[in-house]
């Protein structure tokens, strides 16, 4: 009997193989839309079905959790590299042979991130997520571009890096896992890892998380890591921007708070909290700061992603129910807004031919729709109500301040600078006199729309499923 | 069966001596044949460990090693410094005494970390563990502290023997091939892009037109 | 009961009339002082009662681009004045009409006539209006403040801000000489000094543009309206002087309850005390000469200061500290 | 194209607030409170929203603004003005302030208050290609958020670690002493940056200005009310029982705002700039009146509480009326001439009568003179202040006499602001062609401010009845109350502790007066003759007297920037004269220095940018520095778990 969790990852992956052999690209970009969707269907079929625990696959409150933005958010970002890549190529920025093999990658990249979400072995999570990681890295270097290939490049080694100290830190894992398990696969399962945490040695357990965090903190894009993340999405084509900032880094903070669940379960252990805290700050006010120097959009949305996950993995770091819960709707909500927010550049760029801020100006003037989902979507990524976001910051900060009240004005701080910077960007390119070319764009607006008004509703109305839902998931982080 | 022990300690321990020898060279030449050594030495570890341990299919591993990092990426590195033309001495950011010095360090921040772990693992494996910690920051320390892509490449490969030998020294691991065999795709890719994009000097530009200028977010 | 009604009605009426006659007189007199003390004849005492009757029959001319606000300011100026002057005690305390404002309300009366005085004054469109309204309101802001902390030393020695309430305690209370008052009758005189435009702050006499104040605010008006307006800061003068003497010798003033006979002795006593204040007035002006605009704020800041003193003084000797 | 569609926004945005404004009377009046709670807004928590008599008060002030400005809004000329960008935000604008009246939970009020902000931004930014619109809309949005954060830290401070975030949950359990201070010192810097407390104050003036007209009526005489009624709502609702300190910060920093609002007011020549600082005095008047109700309630005087409570919220009521009729008024001058500064205007009396009635009675009310509404409750902030020195506490006893000069000082200050406004705008010759053009603002418009106009003067007549109209509130906040209508010698008597210790008669006054006024008119015109001639102007004998000679607003200014300016501001006079024989004009220069601008706006923004440069060089680094990084990152983390044990 085939399960949800086998379809969520049988689906792209044989979807990949049949890309490869499809040449053209209209046929691609259709087919890819429906892969996209089953997947989509077969994700919310595993969120719906009931929980299980395999040898090699698990299915619990928490994983499904990320499962469902990714389906969901891929689905949306095929609909949408069809018609951007559609008209790129229309535009000659992209040739057809260049394309020959974006569906399959994007398949496969979507297929291997759900591996890595599924797995019950940090084996098989660790080579699922370093293939995801490799696959982006080629879609990076799409445009051939100079500044294309050498953000490839940068992202290429900073990557190997970051993979292999993950690597040691699966190792150290596995060893701390030994004596209680014994040899083989059950030293390298989740459940039985973490049902074992407290028999583990600490010291081995703070050894492996220290790898663990840089390598997969990396992926992150925490501050001091963060130098690929910038580049890969300003260079790279926009769908692949959108599929780094709202799957990708989630993916990896996944198995970070899966390991930080690990270690929590062993109380000697070092506690993983304010590392965390620490790192998540240094994200939060380093990126609002270097929102202000940015000449390239996409490039600030990029900072933007890294400003907010320091706050998701500062809300993390405090622990909790209430910060869980927050920091679980402030993800979910990042990753729609970031990735809804990339949709509209990338119209946007296409509509001023440029991706250079000074050179959009006026755009309530020539493009008054695009216009004002974009300026919506900024403004719920600011943490402006009636949006979701909001809603998330209210949380964290409130709960931090009755907590530590002197604390939480560090993060209010990071937040205020980079919303003074955001906004002012936003000004900038809305309003005006409009400058230079004002191309007519078929902008698709199905899955911006979509996600401005699944973020909205989460703003004004959280289903009481919904909640207790991510409850149980924040129960589970401890 | 201490005796086995005693091998795969004094294996690991050739490597740790490798690893410095990467740091002390001087030409880019020497450094690539302390790192075919090292590699050598790996090999050796892992078919000793297959052995005493009768874990067939790391052979494999010991295989890969020996063929790939020992030999064919050496002198393939070998031609490439010299039909591109890179040049002889390696361009250091920091001396190397300095080198060394951080280098004994890092080892002995090594040696405290594991050194912690009080029960669970048996005493041998934790040396092992140790030195192979070292062999990694060691081959970090190398990436960071010399200039020209070659030696870098060098580093990073001698940080994934660090690896290996770490995998080994974790008995029963499953999937310790499969990710040796990834690893090595990885390293091929690395040493394939030197090639192809022609990097001579800076590890840093991808040498089309000396693409420094053309930096994504222009000042 | 409507008797009683009656006479304190009659009683109020009769005070705001003396208060009217009485004003010019009071002019008349410090003028004379001044120009006896300068030892020139000087005008007669009633000069200033044939002025008024002049301005009336003379005509009224009117500038062209003046508005219905204008013509309209004197009207309201002196009546807001006479009000004003009707609120404070002179010949008795607790006259009817004492139950309807405190001295707060007094100090924003005067300030309201002065405000329609200083719009009236740049309704012309002249720079002479504009030179006297700005300086009057840049005055003002040196006087309110002086004033507010002599309300509230009153208000802390006397317990009450009602005019009639602070003389019956003044009457009641054995005269005991209280520093903390001395000190606010010296700010208030400066104060009076200031609001009424005598010769340290503004020459009343002078028509020379650089120093005049109140006069170049009605440089523009003439006949009728200039009568009004004359006979406004008479009034205020009076108000002033009567001020002082409810607060600071109230001796003689006749209680709420007295009779007749009270009445006629306070109306005395007051119209003895004021005129002795018009005296005291003209002696001041000869013997100093104006000042300087701009050394005006260290001259009100005087009163201020003397108002704070007086203030930390009541603390103290009020106890109400403890 | 106009989409009619939109025509309807101001009819019926006007016909809700009528209809809001009566329901808040009907339960201000009898004291009632209704609450509903919906499943929306924050998961476990719900949307809770209550109507009690403090936000029935608010909301009829409130409501009273929004029919002004939407009767206003009518007149619009709906080719000419931005209409697709003002009119889909107007409603909403006032919609979220009505919501924050009545919201009952922490989430519930700020995602309205901050919703406020959003519709006020995007109102303000409605002029997008001015770009001086633009930076004032950037820099009222960033405040805004900079208040919102400490609003947030206040209920979160309020909530505790459990998110206890409804309100009744919060009265149920008070924070501890030490928490409380921290949430009313973030309440005071959350509502006062709405406010426009010193120093949280620099981007009223630029903000308001910027928007239309009506819109910044709404902003300055109603929005400021929403950031009075969140510190009314925390401080005196939330709080618990204050501490005798709680009053100093309000008292002093309210103190400091009424000063320097008005010196900045007195200096600036744009008309709609100087009724934004005026904004931010009334506000510090207000805040000093709750300043004083927290001390007298904190020393258990409930009598002087009720006064002070009373002096602020009919001080918040006044307000939103004058201010909006005075902003009103200038939309109609910026509609006729279609000029700001000052110094263009003059003689529009003659051009727009209606009009000058109108802001003549605006400016006569916010200089807090008898007998209009102004007056009622600077009357009572005052009888609040005489009664200060009667608390016990040392700090305030002997503050008392220093704050009495300072609101006195801001009395005067504001007559003196708004005699030169009125001087300058309506009265004189016109300085300007287009001020000679101007021609009155259409019915609608000007029924608008005839009806503000008209409060105004029931408000500064009829203070006693709405004194006990608030005594329900009165009661819930601070448990005094004024004394009855009764008690007075008549049925209108305004009194504020009793009647033999301060009284004020605003109906009896204002008849005398015009009883005086009457007599004096009748006395005149039958002695006198009734002869009167139109003549020129004195002016010196000059031959053809040009508008330039009269006083302009900075001449006006002169005396009051010379005194006061030289210690607020550093004002420097310089004037350069030619050497002699040269025939070139003299040169005579100002220089006025905001120290408050620099130090709290330009230095941080300045540090912002300065460090963002700094930082900047980690995007342009080597890949073999970004290992670097990694590496010395790894370090640290290694080296503290090999330390710590």
């Amino acid at each position: 009997m085939i399960h949800a969790y086998q379809l969520v990852v049988l689906i792209p992956y044989a979807a990949a193989l049949i890309f490869v052999a499809v040449p053209g690209y209209r046929v691609g970009a259709a087919a890819n839309v429906v892969v996209s969707a089953a997947t989509f269907a077969a994700g919310l079929w595993l969120v719906v079905g009931e929980r299980s625990v395999g040898d090699y696959a698990i299915v619990d409150e928490f994983n499904i959790v990320f499962i469902a933005i990714n389906t969901l958010v891929g689905f949306t970002t095929a609909l949408f590299s069809a018609s951007y890549i559609g008209h790129e190529i229309e535009t000659g920025r992209l040739s057809p042979s260049f394309v020959r093999f974006y569906h399959a990658m994007f398949q496969a990249m979507m297929g291997s991130m759900n591996v890595a979400l599924i797995a019950n072995n940090i084996g098989v999570m660790w080579v699922g997520l370093e293939l995801a990681t490799l696959i982006t890295v080629v879609m990076v270097g799409l445009y051939r571009t100079p500044q294309a290939i050498e953000a490839a490049w940068k992202y290429f080694i900073l990557a190997s890096v970051g993979i292999s100290l993950a690597f040691f830190g699966t190792i150290l894992i596995y060893l701390a896992g030994q004596p209680a398990l014994g040899e083989g696969v059950p030293a390298m399962t989740w459940s039985l890892l973490q049902a074992a945490a407290a028999r583990m040695d600490p010291a081995i357990l703070d050894l492996a998380f220290i790898f663990l965090l840089i390598g997969y903190g990396t992926k992150v894009g925490l501050a001091p890591l963060h130098a690929w993340l910038p580049d890969a999405h300003a260079e790279g084509p926009t769908p692949i921007s959108a599929v780094l900032s709202g799957l990708l880094l989630n993916v990896a903070l996944y198995a970070l708070l899966r390991f930080k669940m690990l270690v929590a379960g062993q109380p000697a252990a070092l506690d993983p909290g304010p590392v965390m805290v620490v790192m998540g700050l240094v994200s939060l006010i380093f990126a609002a700061f270097m929102l202000y120097q940015r000449r390239d959009i996409k490039r600030l949305f990029a900072y933007s992603s890294i400003e907010h996950m320091g706050l998701i993995v500062f809300a993390f770091g405090m622990g909790g129910p209430l910060a869980n819960f927050a920091g679980l709707l402030h993800m979910a909500m990042h990753s729609l807004t970031k990735s809804g927010i990339f949709f509209a550049v990338g119209h946007i760029a296409q509509a001023k031919g440029t991706q250079r801020i000074a050179e959009i100006r006026g755009l309530s003037v020539t493009h008054p729709r695009l216009a004002v989902v974009f300026a919506l979507a900024v403004l719920a990524i600011c943490g402006l109500p009636p949006f979701g976001v909001f809603t998330s910051e209210f949380l964290i900060l409130t709960t931090t301040f009755a907590r530590e009240p002197w604390l939480a004005l560090l993060p209010a701080f990071g937040l205020l600078i980079g919303f003074g910077a955001l906004l002012m960007r936003l000004q900038d390119t809305m309003f005006g006199e409009p400058v230079g070319p004002a191309h007519h764009v078929n902008a698709s607006s199905v899955p911006m729309m979509l996600h401005l008004l699944l973020v909205l509703a989460a703003g004004i109305f959280l289903p009481p499923v919904l909640v207790a839902w991510f409850q149980r998931a924040a129960e589970l982080l401890g | 069966m201490s005796q086995a022990y005693e091998i795969s300690h004094l294996l690991a321990g050739v490597m740790l001596v490798t690893s410095f020898a990467l740091l002390y060279q001087e030409r880019v030449a020497a450094v690539l044949n302390a790192f075919a050594a090292q590699s050598i030495t790996l090999a050796l570890a892992v078919a000793w460990a297959a052995w005493s341990d009768n874990r067939p299919d790391l052979f494999i591993t010991a295989l890969i090693a020996l063929t790939l990092k020992g030999i064919v990426i050496p002198v393939a590195l070998h031609r490439t410094v010299a039909r591109l033309g890179i040049h002889r001495e390696v361009e250091k950011v920091v001396g190397v005494g300095a080198a060394l010095m951080v280098g004994l360090a890092l080892t002995g921040l090594a040696q405290a970390l594991v050194l912690k772990v009080a029960t669970g693992m048996a005493s041998h494996a934790r040396e092992d563990l140790a030195l192979a910690l070292a062999i990694i920051l060691l081959g970090f320390l190398m990436m960071i502290v010399r200039r020209n892509a070659v030696t870098q490449v060098v580093g990073f490969m001698s940080m994934e023997n660090g690896l290996i030998l770490a995998a080994t020294g974790a008995r029963g691991m499953p999937l310790v091939v499969e990710v040796s065999v990834a690893f090595s795709v990885l390293i091929s890719l690395f040493v394939f892009a030197v090639f192809v994009f022609r990097i001579r000097e800076r590890f840093d530009t991808v040498d089309l037109e000396a693409l420094d200028r053309m930096r994504g977010d222009g000042r | 009961m409507t008797r009683d009604l009656v006479v304190q009605f009659l009683a109020q009426g009769a005070q705001m009339a003396f208060v009217l006659l009485i004003a010019p007189l009071a002019v008349g007199v410090v003028r004379r002082v001044k120009a006896r003390l300068m030892r020139r004849q000087g005008p007669p005492l009633l000069q200033a009662y044939l002025d008024l009757a002049k301005l009336l029959r003379k005509e009224s001319v009117i500038a062209e681009s003046a508005s219905w606000l204008f013509r309209s300011a004197p009207y309201l100026i002196f009546a807001l004045t006479w009000v004003a002057a009707a609120l404070v005690p002179s010949f008795a305390s607790g006259l009817m009409f004492n139950w309807a404002a405190d001295v707060v309300a007094l100090v924003a009366l005067l300030g309201a006539a002065r405000a329609l005085l200083a719009l009236a004054g740049m309704d012309v469109g002249t720079s002479f209006g504009g030179i006297g309204s700005s300086r009057e309101m840049m005055i003002a802001t040196l006087a309110e403040p002086a004033m507010m902390l002599i309300v509230l030393t009153l208000a802390i020695a006397a317990g009450t801000t009602r005019l009639a309430g602070v003389a019956d305690f003044f009457i009641a209370e054995p005269f005991g000489v209280r520093v903390s008052l001395a000190l606010s009758l010296i700010s208030l005189v400066i104060v009076a000094l200031a609001e009424n435009a005598r010769i340290p702050v503004d020459n009343p006499a002078t028509h020379l543009e650089l120093t005049m104040v109140h006069e170049a605010m009605v440089v523009e008006y003439s006949g009728r309206h200039l009568a009004l307006i004359e006979a406004a800061s008479h009034l205020k003068l009076v108000l002033y002087l009567s001020l002082l003497i409810c607060l600071f010798a109230p001796f003689g003033m006749a209680p709420a309850t007295a009779g007749l006979s009270g009445w006629a002795i306070g109306l005395a006593a007051w119209i003895a005390k004021l005129l002795a204040g018009a005296v005291l007035l003209g002696v001041w002006e000869v013997s100093i000469a104006k000042m300087r605009v701009f050394r005006l704020p260290d001259f009100v800041g005087v009163a201020f200061v003397f108002g704070f003193i007086a203030i930390l003084l009541a603390f103290l000797t009020r106890g109400v500290f403890a | 194209m106009r989409r009619p569609a939109l025509a309807f926004v101001y009819p019926l945005s006007a016909l809700a607030a009528v209809v809001l404004g009566v329901v808040d009377l009907q339960v201000l009046l009898s004291g009632g409170e209704a609450a509903i709670h919906l499943p929306i807004g924050l998961p476990t928590i719900g949307f809770h929203l209550r109507q009690d008599t403090l936000s029935a008060f608010f909301g009829v002030v409130i409501n009273g603004g929004v029919v002004a400005a939407s009767l206003y809004g009518m007149g619009f000329d709906r080719a000419k003005e931005l209409t697709p960008r003002v009119e889909p935000l107007f409603p909403l604008f006032a919609a979220a302030m009505n919501l924050v009246l009545i919201a009952d939970d922490a989430y519930a009020f700020l995602f309205s208050w901050e919703l406020m902000s959003l519709a006020s931004w995007a109102l303000v930014v409605a002029r997008h290609t001015d770009p001086e619109c633009r930076r004032a809309a950037h820099l009222y949005l960033v405040m805004a958020a900079i208040g919102t954060v400490a609003l947030l830290f206040a209920f979160g401070g309020l909530a505790g670690p459990a998110g206890g975030y409804a309100f009744d949950t919060v009265r149920a359990h008070p924070p501890q002493p030490m928490v409380a201070a921290l949430v009313l010192m973030a309440a005071l810097v959350g509502c006062g940056s709405k406010g426009g407390l010193i120093p949280l104050h620099a981007w009223l003036p630029l903000a308001h200005p910027a928007a239309p007209s009506h819109v910044s009526a709404l902003m300055s005489g109603v929005m400021t009310k929403v950031a009075i009624y969140g510190f009314v709502r925390i401080a005196f609702d939330l709080l618990g029982p204050p501490d005798w300190w709680w009053a100093l910060p309000p008292i002093v920093l309210g103190a400091m705002t009424a000063v320097l609002g008005l010196l900045y007011a007195v200096l600036d020549r744009d008309l709609k700039r100087v009724l934004a600082y005026s904004t931010i005095e009334n506000v510090g008047l207000i805040f000093v009146a709750l300043g004083l109700a927290l001390a007298f309630r904190a020393n258990a005087q409930h009598a002087a509480a009720a006064v002070a409570m009373a002096a602020a919220l009919l001080h918040v009521l006044n307000h939103s009326w004058f201010k909006s009729l005075l902003f009103l008024g200038a939309g109609a001058i910026l509609h006729a001439t279609g000029r700001r500064d000052l110094d263009g205007l003059g003689g529009l009396i003659h051009r727009m009568p209606r009009t000058a009635a109108f802001f003549l009675v605006g400016a006569l009310a916010i200089s807090a003179l008898p007998p209009l509404n102004g007056f009622v409750s600077e009357w009572l902030l005052f009888q609040a202040v005489i009664a200060a020195p009667a608390l016990p506490q040392a700090a305030l006893h002997f503050a008392s006499p220093a704050i009495g000069a300072m609101l006195a000082l801001a009395a005067a200050l504001a007559a003196a602001c708004f005699v030169r406004v009125y001087g300058t705008a309506f009265l004189g010759r016109p300085r300007s062609a287009e001020a000679a053009g101007a021609h009155d603002v259409p019915l609608v418009q000007q029924a608008a401010m005839g009806g503000l106009a008209f409060l105004c003067i029931l408000g500064g007549l009829m203070g006693s009845v709405l004194a006990t109209a608030l005594a329900p509130v009165l009661d819930k906040l601070v448990g005094g109350a004024l004394p009855g209508p009764g008690s007075g010698p008549t049925p209108f008597s305004l009194i504020a502790f009793d009647p033999a210790r301060s009284i004020y008669d605003a109906p009896v006054i204002a008849l005398f007066v015009a009883i005086a006024s009457l007599t004096s008119l009748i006395v005149v015109h039958r002695l006198s003759a009734r002869r009167t001639r139109r003549g020129p102007a004195w002016d010196c004998g000059f031959p053809d007297p040009s508008p330039a000679t009269q006083y302009t607003a900075s001449s006006f200014a002169q005396p009051l920037r010379r005194v006061y300016g030289a210690a607020a501001f550093a004002a420097q006079e310089t004037v350069v004269m030619p050497p002699p024989g040269d025939i070139r004009p003299a040169r005579f220069s100002v220089v006025v220095v905001d120290h408050l601008w620099r130090a709290f706006y330009v230095a941080p923004g300045r540090m912002v940018i300065g460090l963002s440069e700094r930082l900047n060089v980690l995007q342009f680094l080597t890949i073999r520095r970004y290992l670097v990084l990694m590496f010395v990152t790894l370090v640290i983390l290694l080296s503290i778990a090999a330390v710590t044990t």
